[in-house]
């Protein structure tokens, strides 16, 4: 029962990570390997994990020799589980791309990357709510640090106003854990998703709106997600690679596991007799809101860095519109939405660096005769944009078909739901043919060169596309995961008995 | 901004302000049972923590164990233990503040996490500020000199004293380490004592090791990460906390070691002492 | 013995609040200094002697903090003073500083 | 007047909505920077208010102190007091990153004001 293997997914990056400093001191290309092994021992370890939660179910770990409530904890379910696997790829390709580069500070930035594995994975699998306060916190310094290492006016502009907003958004998620504390005299995720309905009516939405506004700025979600054109457009490949795959895959788990499992969608329902507004409507309004507004910034944009950052926001707040229609259809879109998204988008960073390089400018019209300069790295960049979008057959065109079908379920949202989706594929679709045009137009009067690509960015590209290809042509695998991770979604008690061994409540 | 449109916006703040203030105030005035905030809090009783400072997690848990329900854990009150100052020995751990005791046994990890903020926080100040190089400070006068020599060795005195008496008294490594950072704060101000960034580097990430090392070792001793494995003591002696003391000396020099990174950092950037 | 202690506390916290009200009122910088330290030396003495008649157990760890007090809150207001002056700070009312020469220029 | 939860948390409230009016209206990046302390004083304030219980010793056991439970427990809670803790020190590393951005912008700039950061000049 007491399975240690989780804790060490978290323990040995922070011990690397020292190490990473003390013997990069000596030589740099150490702590290179470090991170390298590290991240490794990672995937291999969480494939392990993987296939004993298919086997056994939920995995307790306890930390301190102390079992919950009473200590710290970490339950890993198939869902964080599975999102952890995804998570692991993406940084494989980011940290490789990373020690691919000189750099003069390698030392201290790739021990900056270990932890910002241990506190990404922390947050995945952690079952106490302060505890994910803190990785959340280590989350994003890390995020602040990585954004201005590009040492540009623009870069630190950017990570000054992430750091402002997710000071404010964490001061937020404090005092909600302080009435939390207050009301159930608990930190325990299960044992407070066991009495959060006995909190009253005042209080719970409290709580609720202060940990809504604590996670905006992580989901990139409208109101704040200002800092997202200037912290996109400033960092470095690796950076965008990492912030549009790996941050909204922590915030897209945050969010499932406070709002869904947690808070619970039975509690949402019982709200929406009492409160002068419906839970449901508010999250409806927001995130198509915010849809909107990141497809129009997307699309009056001229900087590509730019236009892929608001599109990865904009495409964030569809899967989390697809989330709170709170219906088993909108759930599985959602995941398989998110699929698509987390592995095209970096597909989508990384082959539009490839193709604009050499090129002073990164606007619109460096992508301009790409396709001669560039052929791999073009036919990447097209697979990621139909991956996004929806082209017939990938795991995002499946998602957004089942949206349509979980729109027509509940009558009162389907034309509001409708009206965003068809709205967001078409502008989406506007802008990204714009740029693949611009790929094969032929510039006579310049002599073109082809561009040389390193052999890591060819890997990793290939790597990333080939995972799409292959969620792709084989549905019933993906049918699968998908499946599973929505049961364990909407699996409340499973949850809570897997962390206190009891806990009978009536789900739906 | 001109001063006009500036006035409007405050008065729009201020509106906003206000009526997020009313909000506010709306759970203490609910009626029946909304006052659960104010009834809830005058009994520790109905808290997770009860055990904690009781130091009887383990009694209940083998309880609890047995019913196989660890959601009751609220209506075994009466079977937790009497904690004597002084007496009492061979508890779960012997610290006499019980801060501490939650700090680094109970909730270890979140410690953890605390450490590694301050260590990633430093760190990116000396990544961003690593090409800044500031202007030279003025020399000190003759006043401040002594004045420093003075007091430096009583406060690196007392910031020991403070970390190796966490688990008696209140403070604890996080204090000591700021006060030792002061101490070498004042002497880099007052006579110039100029001291190396990489080696105080060295401390910090040997010292964050070591923490995690000793942590790890409880995987194998105990069979979970952080548990104690050393034995405990009587409460209020200063060997009676098992793994705290040694972890708190740790973190008190891994905290000092930092700030004073961070501090040479600010005053002089990175840029111009080794290398 | 209660009765003394609570007039030596009654006088330290009356210095204090004079320190802090000069503060508000005082026009400059080296003024300001002037009655923060000054006061808030004789407040602290007051308070801790004060306090010395309520717990005579405490005797010693009181003179060790006052003996402290009494070093560090001298060079502390030498430094504040000094660095102002350095960077330049003027004297509200009479321009006069002694340690400038005549045309007004740093020694 | 006597200080309780409530009390306590009125307080807390205001501190926490000022902080949270400076940072909307100052346009200065230090002055930003202090009004994010501000917040997190309040919160500390709130987070000890939670778990103070009035007439209650402090959680530190001294010679001739017992704990004897369920009835004659007469210390405040101090889990609220460990959070504050690592509260306090994650404060103190977000403003020391603050700084350092903030140092590295006026750098650029020469300025703190944050409108007179022009957006012309890079993209």
């Amino acid at each position: 029962m007491n399975y240690n293997l989780p804790v060490l997914l978290i323990a040995i990056p922070i011990l690397f990570s020292f190490l990473s400093l003390i013997l990069g001191s000596f030589n740099k290309i150490l702590s290179k390997i470090i991170l390298i092994s590290v991240i490794i021992f990672n995937i291999i370890s969480g494939i392990c994990i993987y296939n004993s939660v298919l086997k056994n179910g939920n995995i307790l770990t306890v930390i301190g020799n102390y079992l919950p409530p009473f200590g710290i904890n970490l339950i890993s379910t198939y869902t964080s589980i599975s999102f952890l696997i995804l998570l692991y790829i993406v940084f494989l390709v980011a940290s490789l791309i990373f020690v691919s580069k000189n750099d003069d500070r390698a030392d201290k930035i790739s021990s900056v990357l270990l932890l910002y594995l241990a506190s990404s994975t922390g947050i995945l699998l952690t079952g106490d709510i302060f505890n994910l306060f803190v990785f959340i916190e280590i989350f994003s310094i890390s995020n602040i640090i990585l954004i201005s290492i590009k040492d540009k006016k623009l870069s630190i502009k950017g990570s000054l106003k992430y750091l402002i907003i997710t000071s404010i958004g964490a001061s937020l998620y404090l005092f909600g854990i302080g009435f939390l504390y207050g009301i159930l005299g608990t930190l325990n995720l299960s044992e407070i998703s066991l009495n959060f309905d006995n909190i009253s009516y005042f209080s719970k939405v409290f709580i609720f709106l202060f940990f809504l506004g604590s996670i905006m700025a992580e989901l990139e979600v409208f109101p704040f997600n200002f800092w997202i054109s200037d912290s996109y457009a400033g960092s470095k490949n690796y950076v965008n690679i990492l912030l549009s795959g790996l941050s909204s895959i922590v915030a897209l788990y945050i969010f499932i596991r406070l709002f869904l499992t947690v808070f619970g969608y039975p509690t949402f329902i019982s709200f929406s007799y009492s409160l002068p507004f419906n839970v449901k409507t508010l999250f409806l309004t927001i995130f198509g809101l915010s849809v909107i507004v990141n497809e129009l910034a997307a699309l009056s944009s001229k900087n590509v860095k730019r236009i892929l950052g608001f599109s990865s926001a904009s495409s964030l707040s569809l899967i989390l519109l697809s989330l709170s229609t709170g219906l088993k259809n909108g759930v599985m879109a959602a995941m398989l939405i998110a699929i698509s998204v987390i592995i095209s988008k970096p597909l989508l960073f990384l082959s539009s660096h490839q193709i604009m390089k050499g090129k002073g400018e990164k606007n619109l019209n460096s992508f301009i005769d790409g396709f001669r300069r560039n052929p791999l790295f073009s036919i990447l960049f097209i697979i990621g944009v139909f991956t996004l979008v929806g082209f017939p057959l990938t795991p995002s065109f499946w998602g957004k078909f089942l949206l349509f079908i979980s729109a027509t379920e509940k009558i009162s949202y389907t034309t509001l739901i409708l009206v965003i989706v068809v709205f967001s594929i078409t502008i989406e679709l506007f802008y990204y043919f714009r740029l693949m045009h611009k790929l094969f137009i032929k510039d006579e009067n310049i002599k073109v060169e082809k561009t040389k690509n390193n052999f890591v960015y060819i890997f990793s590209g290939i790597l990333l596309a080939s995972i799409i290809i292959f969620f792709s042509v084989k549905p019933y695998f993906t049918q699968n995961i998908v499946e599973k991770t929505t049961e364990d979604i909407f699996d409340k008690s499973g949850y809570i008995k897997s962390c206190l061994k009891s806990g009978e409540i009536d789900d739906r | 901004m001109r001063e006009s449109d500036f006035n409007v916006g405050k008065f729009f703040a201020f509106l906003f302000v206000l009526i997020l203030f009313l909000f506010m105030l709306s759970p203490l005035f609910e009626e029946g049972d909304g006052a659960k905030i104010d009834k809830n809090l005058s009994d520790i009783k109905n808290r997770v923590s009860y055990f904690h400072s009781l130091k009887s997690v383990k009694e209940i848990e083998r309880i609890l164990s047995d019913n196989n329900d660890f959601s009751k854990y609220r209506e075994i009150t009466d079977s937790a233990k009497t904690v004597i100052f002084g007496e009492s020995k061979d508890l779960e751990n012997g610290t006499a503040n019980l801060v501490t005791s939650i700090v680094l046994d109970y909730r270890g990890f979140d410690t953890l996490g605390e450490l590694i903020v301050l260590f990633i926080s430093i760190l990116g100040l000396t990544i961003i500020l690593s090409t800044l190089s500031f202007a030279k400070f003025e020399e000190p006068s003759f006043l401040q000199i002594t004045g420093v020599k003075f007091v430096t060795p009583f406060m690196i005195l007392v910031g020991i004293y403070i970390f190796l008496h966490g688990h008696l008294s209140p403070g604890g490594g996080f204090p000591a380490g700021a006060i030792i950072a002061t101490a070498t704060l004042f002497s880099l101000i007052g006579c110039k004592f100029n001291y190396r960034v990489s080696n105080l580097k060295f401390i910090e990430s040997n010292a964050g090791f070591f923490v995690i090392l000793l942590a790890t070792l409880g995987l194998y001793f105990t069979g979970s990460f952080f548990g104690n494995y050393l034995p405990t003591g009587i409460v209020g002696k200063l060997y009676s906390s098992s793994l705290i003391l040694i972890i708190y000396s740790l973190v008190g020099l891994k905290v000092g070691a930092e700030l004073s990174v961070g501090i040479k950092t600010l005053y002089n950037g990175e840029k111009d002492d080794d290398r | 013995m209660i009765f003394i202690a609570i007039i030596f506390i009654f006088i330290g916290v009356l210095f204090s609040f004079l320190g802090s009200l000069g503060i508000l009122r005082m026009k400059d910088t080296y003024n300001r200094l002037q009655t923060s330290t000054k006061a808030t030396t004789l407040g602290a003495f007051s308070t801790i002697i004060g306090v010395g008649f309520l717990n005579p157990s405490w005797f010693f760890k009181l003179i060790l903090i006052a003996f402290f007090i009494l070093i560090t809150s001298p060079i502390a207001s030498h430094s504040l003073a000094r660095a102002s002056h350095k960077t330049g700070i003027k004297l509200e009312e009479n321009q006069f500083d002694a340690l400038n020469n005549e045309n007004g220029e740093k020694k | 007047m006597m200080i309780d939860n409530r009390t306590l948390y009125i307080y807390s409230f205001i501190i926490f909505l000022i902080g949270i009016y400076g940072a909307i209206t100052n346009r200065n990046l230090i002055k930003i920077l202090v009004s994010l302390s501000i917040i997190e004083t309040a919160l500390n304030i709130f987070l000890v208010s939670t778990g103070y219980i009035n007439g209650s010793n402090p959680p530190i056991l001294h010679s001739g102190m017992k704990l004897i439970s369920p009835n004659s427990i007469n210390i405040s809670d101090p889990l609220p007091h460990a959070l504050v803790l690592t509260a306090i020190v994650i404060g103190v590393g977000t403003t020391a990153i603050g700084i350092g951005l903030t140092i590295k912008l006026y750098n650029h700039y020469k300025t703190l004001n944050v409108n007179r950061m022009g957006d012309k000049d890079e993209l």
